[in-house]
Protein backbone atom coordinates (compact mmCIF):
# COMPACT_ATOMS: atom_id res chain seq x y z
CA UNK A 1 0.00 0.00 0.00
CA UNK A 2 1.40 3.76 -1.10
CA UNK A 3 0.65 6.41 1.38
CA UNK A 4 1.59 9.81 1.64
CA UNK A 5 2.88 10.86 5.23
CA UNK A 6 3.05 14.75 6.09
CA UNK A 7 4.38 15.88 9.46
CA UNK A 8 3.87 19.35 10.74
CA UNK A 9 5.23 21.82 13.18
CA UNK A 10 8.37 19.81 15.82
CA UNK A 11 7.25 16.42 14.38
CA UNK A 12 8.37 17.72 10.64
CA UNK A 13 11.65 19.52 12.46
CA UNK A 14 12.64 16.41 14.10
CA UNK A 15 11.72 13.63 11.10
CA UNK A 16 13.21 16.51 9.00
CA UNK A 17 11.25 16.60 6.10
CA UNK A 18 7.52 17.81 5.43
CA UNK A 19 6.26 14.83 3.61
CA UNK A 20 7.29 11.60 2.02
CA UNK A 21 5.51 8.48 0.05
CA UNK A 22 5.96 5.19 2.02
CA UNK A 23 5.46 2.03 0.94
CA UNK A 24 3.65 0.16 3.98
CA UNK A 25 1.18 -3.11 4.85
CA UNK A 26 0.77 -1.67 8.18
CA UNK A 27 -3.17 -2.08 9.07
CA UNK A 28 -3.27 0.68 11.45
CA UNK A 29 -1.82 4.10 12.33
CA UNK A 30 -0.09 2.38 15.69
CA UNK A 31 1.43 -0.35 13.37
CA UNK A 32 2.87 2.35 10.71
CA UNK A 33 3.97 4.47 13.66
CA UNK A 34 6.14 1.11 15.05
CA UNK A 35 7.79 0.49 11.26
CA UNK A 36 8.10 4.51 10.53
CA UNK A 37 10.18 4.18 14.79
CA UNK A 38 12.25 0.96 13.59
CA UNK A 39 13.55 2.70 10.52
CA UNK A 40 15.31 5.28 11.72
CA UNK A 41 16.03 7.32 15.30
CA UNK A 42 14.59 10.60 14.02
CA UNK A 43 11.30 8.68 13.76
CA UNK A 44 11.45 6.85 17.16
CA UNK A 45 12.60 10.59 18.53
CA UNK A 46 9.45 11.93 16.97
CA UNK A 47 7.17 9.72 17.70
CA UNK A 48 8.87 8.94 21.33
CA UNK A 49 5.43 9.85 23.31
CA UNK A 50 1.94 9.40 21.74
CA UNK A 51 0.08 11.31 24.01
CA UNK A 52 1.55 14.57 22.90
CA UNK A 53 1.11 13.93 19.08
CA UNK A 54 -2.23 13.97 17.17
CA UNK A 55 -2.69 12.26 14.29
CA UNK A 56 -5.36 12.36 10.47
CA UNK A 57 -6.03 10.24 8.25
CA UNK A 58 -7.34 11.49 5.01
CA UNK A 59 -7.25 14.91 6.62
CA UNK A 60 -9.87 14.00 9.07
CA UNK A 61 -8.71 13.54 12.57
CA UNK A 62 -8.46 10.16 14.31
CA UNK A 63 -6.93 8.23 17.21
CA UNK A 64 -3.79 5.73 16.50
CA UNK A 65 -5.81 2.66 16.51
CA UNK A 66 -7.67 3.72 13.33
CA UNK A 67 -7.01 1.52 10.81
CA UNK A 68 -5.09 2.37 7.23
CA UNK A 69 -7.40 0.69 4.65
CA UNK A 70 -8.50 2.84 1.95
CA UNK A 71 -6.73 5.57 3.37
CA UNK A 72 -3.87 7.73 1.39
CA UNK A 73 -2.87 10.41 3.43
CA UNK A 74 -1.67 10.41 6.71
CA UNK A 75 -0.58 13.43 8.86
CA UNK A 76 1.27 13.55 12.37
CA UNK A 77 1.13 16.46 14.43
CA UNK A 78 1.38 18.21 17.85
CA UNK A 79 -1.75 19.38 19.38
CA UNK A 80 -3.12 22.54 17.67
CA UNK A 81 -3.19 25.99 18.53
CA UNK A 82 -4.69 27.88 16.27
CA UNK A 83 -7.21 30.81 16.73
CA UNK B 1 -20.77 31.09 4.85
CA UNK B 2 -17.56 32.63 4.35
CA UNK B 3 -14.17 30.47 5.00
CA UNK B 4 -10.47 32.29 4.03
CA UNK B 5 -7.20 30.93 4.71
CA UNK B 6 -4.75 33.21 3.41
CA UNK B 7 -0.94 34.47 4.13
CA UNK B 8 -2.20 38.00 3.33
CA UNK B 9 -3.10 40.90 6.21
CA UNK B 10 -7.07 41.34 6.47
CA UNK B 11 -8.58 44.24 7.33
CA UNK B 12 -10.43 43.35 10.72
CA UNK B 13 -12.97 46.82 10.68
CA UNK B 14 -13.71 46.59 6.95
CA UNK B 15 -14.83 42.64 7.13
CA UNK B 16 -16.59 43.42 10.25
CA UNK B 17 -18.46 46.01 8.38
CA UNK B 18 -18.95 44.42 5.74
CA UNK B 19 -20.58 41.35 7.18
CA UNK B 20 -22.75 43.11 9.15
CA UNK B 21 -24.62 45.13 6.10
CA UNK B 22 -24.72 42.00 4.34
CA UNK B 23 -28.26 41.33 5.28
CA UNK B 24 -31.17 43.33 6.52
CA UNK B 25 -32.60 40.59 8.80
CA UNK B 26 -29.55 40.65 10.54
CA UNK B 27 -30.03 41.83 14.73
CA UNK B 28 -26.57 40.95 16.05
CA UNK B 29 -23.56 40.64 14.98
CA UNK B 30 -20.50 39.30 17.01
CA UNK B 31 -16.73 39.57 16.34
CA UNK B 32 -13.64 37.98 17.47
CA UNK B 33 -9.87 39.07 16.34
CA UNK B 34 -6.95 37.59 17.78
CA UNK B 35 -3.91 39.87 17.41
CA UNK B 36 -0.19 39.07 18.21
CA UNK B 37 0.33 39.48 21.61
CA UNK B 38 3.30 41.20 23.00
CA UNK B 39 4.57 41.13 26.41
CA UNK B 40 6.93 43.37 28.11
CA UNK B 41 8.81 40.38 30.31
CA UNK B 42 9.77 38.40 27.19
CA UNK B 43 9.08 40.74 24.21
CA UNK B 44 8.22 38.56 20.97
CA UNK B 45 9.81 39.02 17.61
CA UNK B 46 7.24 37.57 15.63
CA UNK B 47 5.21 34.64 15.25
CA UNK B 48 4.87 32.05 12.75
CA UNK B 49 1.78 30.13 11.88
CA UNK B 50 1.95 26.75 10.21
CA UNK B 51 -0.94 24.95 8.87
CA UNK B 52 -2.45 21.47 7.08
CA UNK B 53 -3.33 22.97 3.62
CA UNK B 54 -6.62 21.23 2.52
CA UNK B 55 -7.28 19.77 6.11
CA UNK B 56 -7.48 23.60 7.45
CA UNK B 57 -10.02 24.81 4.96
CA UNK B 58 -12.33 21.55 5.34
CA UNK B 59 -12.00 21.45 9.62
CA UNK B 60 -13.07 24.90 9.51
CA UNK B 61 -16.17 24.72 7.02
CA UNK B 62 -17.42 21.35 9.59
CA UNK B 63 -16.89 23.75 12.66
CA UNK B 64 -19.22 26.56 11.01
CA UNK B 65 -21.17 23.97 9.84
CA UNK B 66 -22.06 22.57 13.36
CA UNK B 67 -22.41 26.13 14.50
CA UNK B 68 -25.23 26.85 11.78
CA UNK B 69 -26.89 23.68 13.17
CA UNK B 70 -26.63 24.23 16.80
CA UNK B 71 -27.57 28.10 16.61
CA UNK B 72 -29.85 30.67 14.19
CA UNK B 73 -27.04 31.92 12.29
CA UNK B 74 -27.87 34.27 9.01
CA UNK B 75 -24.20 34.31 8.52
CA UNK B 76 -20.87 33.22 9.67
CA UNK B 77 -17.20 34.13 8.71
CA UNK B 78 -13.99 32.68 9.42
CA UNK B 79 -10.71 34.49 8.35
CA UNK B 80 -7.42 32.48 9.35
CA UNK B 81 -3.93 33.72 8.70
CA UNK B 82 -0.94 31.96 8.05
CA UNK B 83 3.13 32.35 7.70
CA UNK B 84 4.81 35.18 9.69
CA UNK B 85 3.85 37.91 11.43
CA UNK B 86 5.13 40.97 13.86
CA UNK B 87 2.90 41.77 17.35
CA UNK B 88 0.14 43.76 16.58
CA UNK B 89 -0.98 41.97 13.09
CA UNK B 90 -4.42 40.42 13.33
CA UNK B 91 -4.24 36.97 13.32
CA UNK B 92 -7.38 35.53 12.25
CA UNK B 93 -11.24 36.80 12.75
CA UNK B 94 -14.76 35.09 13.19
CA UNK B 95 -17.72 37.07 12.96
CA UNK B 96 -21.37 35.40 13.31
CA UNK B 97 -24.71 36.59 12.69
CA UNK B 98 -27.76 36.06 13.87
CA UNK B 99 -32.03 37.96 14.58
CA UNK B 100 -31.29 38.20 18.17
CA UNK B 101 -27.84 38.38 20.50
CA UNK B 102 -28.09 34.99 22.59
CA UNK B 103 -27.38 33.14 18.86
CA UNK B 104 -24.33 35.22 17.63
CA UNK B 105 -22.68 34.70 20.98
CA UNK B 106 -22.39 31.59 22.05
CA UNK B 107 -21.90 30.52 18.48
CA UNK B 108 -18.87 32.53 18.16
CA UNK B 109 -17.87 31.96 21.32
CA UNK B 110 -17.83 28.20 19.77
CA UNK B 111 -16.55 28.89 16.94
CA UNK B 112 -13.53 29.97 18.69
CA UNK B 113 -13.03 26.87 21.27
CA UNK B 114 -13.40 24.13 18.54
CA UNK B 115 -11.30 26.23 16.01
CA UNK B 116 -8.49 26.64 18.92
CA UNK B 117 -7.83 22.60 19.04
CA UNK B 118 -9.55 21.21 16.27
CA UNK B 119 -7.99 23.30 13.19
CA UNK B 120 -5.05 22.44 12.05
CA UNK B 121 -2.60 25.59 12.97
CA UNK B 122 0.35 25.46 15.06
CA UNK B 123 2.06 28.54 16.39
CA UNK B 124 6.34 29.08 16.56
CA UNK B 125 7.06 32.41 18.63
CA UNK B 126 10.64 34.21 17.76
CA UNK B 127 11.36 35.50 21.12
CA UNK B 128 15.10 37.13 21.89
CA UNK B 129 15.23 34.60 24.69
CA UNK B 130 14.79 31.93 22.03
CA UNK B 131 12.22 30.54 19.04
CA UNK B 132 9.51 27.41 20.31
CA UNK B 133 6.78 26.09 19.36
CA UNK B 134 3.53 27.25 21.03
CA UNK B 135 1.95 24.93 23.85
CA UNK B 136 -1.69 23.86 23.16
CA UNK B 137 -3.31 24.32 27.05
CA UNK B 138 -5.16 21.87 29.00
CA UNK B 139 -7.33 24.78 29.34
CA UNK B 140 -8.42 25.27 25.58
CA UNK B 141 -9.29 21.12 25.19
CA UNK B 142 -11.14 21.56 28.59
CA UNK B 143 -13.19 24.10 27.04
CA UNK B 144 -14.79 22.07 24.35
CA UNK B 145 -16.75 20.55 27.49
CA UNK B 146 -18.79 23.21 27.67
CA UNK B 147 -20.69 22.88 24.48
CA UNK C 1 -12.94 52.24 29.07
CA UNK C 2 -14.45 54.83 26.37
CA UNK C 3 -18.65 55.27 26.67
CA UNK C 4 -20.17 57.09 24.09
CA UNK C 5 -24.08 58.14 24.33
CA UNK C 6 -25.15 60.02 20.96
CA UNK C 7 -27.53 60.96 18.17
CA UNK C 8 -24.81 60.34 15.63
CA UNK C 9 -24.04 57.29 13.27
CA UNK C 10 -21.02 55.50 13.91
CA UNK C 11 -18.28 53.54 11.88
CA UNK C 12 -18.37 50.06 13.49
CA UNK C 13 -15.51 48.50 11.70
CA UNK C 14 -13.63 51.91 12.33
CA UNK C 15 -14.28 51.75 15.64
CA UNK C 16 -13.51 47.94 16.10
CA UNK C 17 -9.76 48.83 14.23
CA UNK C 18 -8.58 51.15 16.32
CA UNK C 19 -10.15 49.73 19.29
CA UNK C 20 -8.30 46.26 18.70
CA UNK C 21 -4.83 48.36 17.89
CA UNK C 22 -5.05 50.72 20.38
CA UNK C 23 -3.14 48.04 22.99
CA UNK C 24 0.02 45.92 21.99
CA UNK C 25 -1.00 43.47 24.95
CA UNK C 26 -4.30 43.22 23.66
CA UNK C 27 -4.56 39.09 22.00
CA UNK C 28 -8.17 38.72 22.06
CA UNK C 29 -10.96 41.21 21.03
CA UNK C 30 -14.58 40.72 20.77
CA UNK C 31 -17.06 43.13 19.04
CA UNK C 32 -21.38 43.09 19.54
CA UNK C 33 -23.18 45.51 17.52
CA UNK C 34 -26.86 45.58 17.56
CA UNK C 35 -28.47 46.37 14.38
CA UNK C 36 -32.27 48.02 13.18
CA UNK C 37 -33.18 44.41 12.03
CA UNK C 38 -36.39 44.08 9.65
CA UNK C 39 -38.40 41.34 8.83
CA UNK C 40 -40.70 40.53 5.56
CA UNK C 41 -43.77 39.46 7.87
CA UNK C 42 -43.66 42.84 9.15
CA UNK C 43 -41.81 45.65 7.77
CA UNK C 44 -40.07 48.30 9.85
CA UNK C 45 -40.11 52.08 8.79
CA UNK C 46 -38.45 53.36 10.94
CA UNK C 47 -37.00 52.71 14.75
CA UNK C 48 -36.63 55.71 17.80
CA UNK C 49 -34.71 55.09 21.00
CA UNK C 50 -35.49 57.44 23.82
CA UNK C 51 -33.02 57.43 26.77
CA UNK C 52 -32.43 59.39 29.89
CA UNK C 53 -29.64 61.93 29.57
CA UNK C 54 -27.18 61.82 32.44
CA UNK C 55 -28.59 58.45 33.90
CA UNK C 56 -27.68 56.94 30.44
CA UNK C 57 -23.99 57.88 31.03
CA UNK C 58 -23.68 56.81 34.16
CA UNK C 59 -25.67 53.77 33.97
CA UNK C 60 -22.94 52.25 31.28
CA UNK C 61 -19.86 53.16 33.17
CA UNK C 62 -21.03 51.22 36.02
CA UNK C 63 -21.94 48.33 33.99
CA UNK C 64 -18.54 48.56 32.66
CA UNK C 65 -17.07 49.09 35.91
CA UNK C 66 -18.47 46.06 36.97
CA UNK C 67 -17.12 43.93 33.92
CA UNK C 68 -13.38 45.08 34.49
CA UNK C 69 -13.81 44.16 38.40
CA UNK C 70 -15.18 40.34 37.18
CA UNK C 71 -12.99 40.08 33.96
CA UNK C 72 -8.94 40.60 32.69
CA UNK C 73 -10.10 43.47 30.13
CA UNK C 74 -7.41 45.72 28.89
CA UNK C 75 -9.81 48.15 27.34
CA UNK C 76 -13.74 48.26 27.13
CA UNK C 77 -16.07 50.46 24.87
CA UNK C 78 -19.70 51.07 24.33
CA UNK C 79 -21.47 53.10 21.68
CA UNK C 80 -25.02 53.56 22.21
CA UNK C 81 -27.07 56.26 19.70
CA UNK C 82 -30.71 57.58 20.41
CA UNK C 83 -32.79 58.79 18.01
CA UNK C 84 -34.64 57.77 14.87
CA UNK C 85 -33.46 55.29 13.00
CA UNK C 86 -34.12 52.69 9.82
CA UNK C 87 -33.37 49.55 9.19
CA UNK C 88 -29.65 48.27 8.53
CA UNK C 89 -28.84 51.01 10.58
CA UNK C 90 -26.26 50.43 13.72
CA UNK C 91 -27.52 50.85 16.90
CA UNK C 92 -25.19 50.19 19.50
CA UNK C 93 -21.61 48.23 19.39
CA UNK C 94 -19.64 46.65 22.43
CA UNK C 95 -15.85 46.08 22.25
CA UNK C 96 -13.70 43.94 25.11
CA UNK C 97 -10.01 43.65 24.87
CA UNK C 98 -7.98 41.19 26.84
CA UNK C 99 -4.70 38.95 26.83
CA UNK C 100 -6.90 35.91 26.25
CA UNK C 101 -10.36 34.96 24.48
CA UNK C 102 -12.14 33.38 27.83
CA UNK C 103 -12.04 37.44 29.42
CA UNK C 104 -13.03 39.33 26.52
CA UNK C 105 -15.85 36.79 25.48
CA UNK C 106 -17.53 36.93 29.08
CA UNK C 107 -17.55 40.53 29.54
CA UNK C 108 -18.87 41.51 26.20
CA UNK C 109 -21.49 38.95 26.50
CA UNK C 110 -22.36 40.05 30.27
CA UNK C 111 -22.45 44.06 29.31
CA UNK C 112 -24.76 43.18 26.56
CA UNK C 113 -26.86 41.17 28.95
CA UNK C 114 -26.91 44.10 31.47
CA UNK C 115 -26.98 46.91 28.83
CA UNK C 116 -30.36 45.20 27.89
CA UNK C 117 -32.03 45.52 31.23
CA UNK C 118 -30.73 48.08 32.98
CA UNK C 119 -28.96 51.16 31.04
CA UNK C 120 -32.53 53.28 30.39
CA UNK C 121 -33.15 53.59 27.06
CA UNK C 122 -36.52 52.63 24.98
CA UNK C 123 -37.28 51.57 21.43
CA UNK C 124 -40.43 52.32 19.57
CA UNK C 125 -41.13 50.57 16.37
CA UNK C 126 -43.17 52.45 13.59
CA UNK C 127 -44.69 50.28 11.13
CA UNK C 128 -46.70 49.89 8.67
CA UNK C 129 -49.28 48.21 10.76
CA UNK C 130 -48.74 50.47 13.59
CA UNK C 131 -46.73 52.21 16.41
CA UNK C 132 -45.64 50.67 19.16
CA UNK C 133 -42.95 50.34 22.43
CA UNK C 134 -41.06 47.93 22.11
CA UNK C 135 -41.94 45.33 25.01
CA UNK C 136 -38.97 44.30 27.84
CA UNK C 137 -38.53 40.32 27.25
CA UNK C 138 -39.12 38.17 30.36
CA UNK C 139 -36.10 36.27 28.50
CA UNK C 140 -34.02 39.51 29.14
CA UNK C 141 -34.55 39.78 32.62
CA UNK C 142 -33.79 36.28 33.45
CA UNK C 143 -30.23 36.36 31.57
CA UNK C 144 -28.97 38.67 34.19
CA UNK C 145 -29.50 35.34 36.59
CA UNK C 146 -26.71 33.81 34.40
CA UNK C 147 -23.48 36.34 35.96
CA UNK D 1 -39.87 68.66 49.30
CA UNK D 2 -39.31 69.95 46.34
CA UNK D 3 -38.83 67.34 43.42
CA UNK D 4 -37.68 66.87 40.03
CA UNK D 5 -40.12 64.29 38.12
CA UNK D 6 -39.37 62.70 34.79
CA UNK D 7 -41.57 60.46 32.58
CA UNK D 8 -39.92 58.59 29.61
CA UNK D 9 -41.42 56.03 26.83
CA UNK D 10 -45.43 55.44 27.31
CA UNK D 11 -45.57 56.54 30.99
CA UNK D 12 -43.90 60.34 29.45
CA UNK D 13 -47.11 59.59 26.39
CA UNK D 14 -50.17 58.62 29.00
CA UNK D 15 -48.88 61.76 31.22
CA UNK D 16 -48.11 64.32 28.34
CA UNK D 17 -45.34 65.60 29.52
CA UNK D 18 -41.30 64.55 29.69
CA UNK D 19 -40.69 66.44 33.27
CA UNK D 20 -42.48 68.70 35.63
CA UNK D 21 -41.43 69.79 39.06
CA UNK D 22 -43.21 69.30 42.13
CA UNK D 23 -43.76 69.99 46.00
CA UNK D 24 -44.95 67.19 48.22
CA UNK D 25 -44.77 65.49 51.42
CA UNK D 26 -44.38 62.08 50.52
CA UNK D 27 -41.92 59.92 52.44
CA UNK D 28 -41.79 56.93 49.78
CA UNK D 29 -41.81 56.65 46.24
CA UNK D 30 -44.90 54.84 46.79
CA UNK D 31 -46.43 57.32 48.22
CA UNK D 32 -45.55 60.03 45.67
CA UNK D 33 -47.31 57.86 43.26
CA UNK D 34 -50.28 57.45 44.94
CA UNK D 35 -50.58 61.41 45.59
CA UNK D 36 -50.06 61.99 41.88
CA UNK D 37 -52.60 59.37 40.89
CA UNK D 38 -55.19 61.08 43.13
CA UNK D 39 -54.47 64.21 41.17
CA UNK D 40 -55.68 63.33 37.79
CA UNK D 41 -56.55 60.18 35.62
CA UNK D 42 -53.43 60.24 33.78
CA UNK D 43 -51.15 60.36 36.74
CA UNK D 44 -54.10 57.13 37.73
CA UNK D 45 -53.81 55.55 34.20
CA UNK D 46 -49.98 55.56 34.00
CA UNK D 47 -49.35 54.29 37.64
CA UNK D 48 -52.05 51.81 37.29
CA UNK D 49 -50.01 48.70 37.22
CA UNK D 50 -46.58 49.15 39.45
CA UNK D 51 -45.46 45.70 37.73
CA UNK D 52 -45.05 47.35 34.41
CA UNK D 53 -42.64 50.49 35.25
CA UNK D 54 -39.05 50.83 36.84
CA UNK D 55 -38.25 53.93 39.21
CA UNK D 56 -35.18 55.87 39.50
CA UNK D 57 -34.08 58.10 42.30
CA UNK D 58 -31.62 60.42 41.38
CA UNK D 59 -30.47 58.42 38.14
CA UNK D 60 -30.30 55.00 40.18
CA UNK D 61 -32.62 52.38 40.06
CA UNK D 62 -34.54 51.17 42.85
CA UNK D 63 -38.21 49.84 44.01
CA UNK D 64 -41.05 51.37 45.06
CA UNK D 65 -40.34 51.18 48.78
CA UNK D 66 -37.43 53.44 48.78
CA UNK D 67 -37.30 56.86 50.98
CA UNK D 68 -37.72 60.04 49.18
CA UNK D 69 -35.24 61.62 51.62
CA UNK D 70 -32.48 63.80 50.27
CA UNK D 71 -34.24 62.97 46.93
CA UNK D 72 -34.51 65.51 44.23
CA UNK D 73 -34.97 63.69 41.22
CA UNK D 74 -37.50 60.98 40.60
CA UNK D 75 -38.04 58.90 37.13
CA UNK D 76 -40.67 56.66 35.72
CA UNK D 77 -40.39 54.57 32.87
CA UNK D 78 -40.76 51.03 31.83
CA UNK D 79 -38.46 48.22 31.39
CA UNK D 80 -35.79 49.41 29.58
CA UNK D 81 -34.98 47.73 25.63
CA UNK D 82 -31.74 49.12 25.02
CA UNK D 83 -29.35 46.95 23.00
Amino acid sequence: MRLELLYFAWVRERIGIPRETVETEAQTVAALVSELSAREDRYALAFSDLTSLRVAVDQVLTDFDAPLSEAREVAFFPPMTGG
Amino acid sequence: MDIRVQAEAFDFGAEANSFAQARTDTGAVVTFCGIVRDTEIDPLNSMEIEHYPGMTERALAEIAAEAQRRWALLDVLIIHRYGLMTPGEKIMMVATASAHRADAFAAADFLMDYLKSRAPFWKKEHRTAGTDWVQAKESDEAALGRW
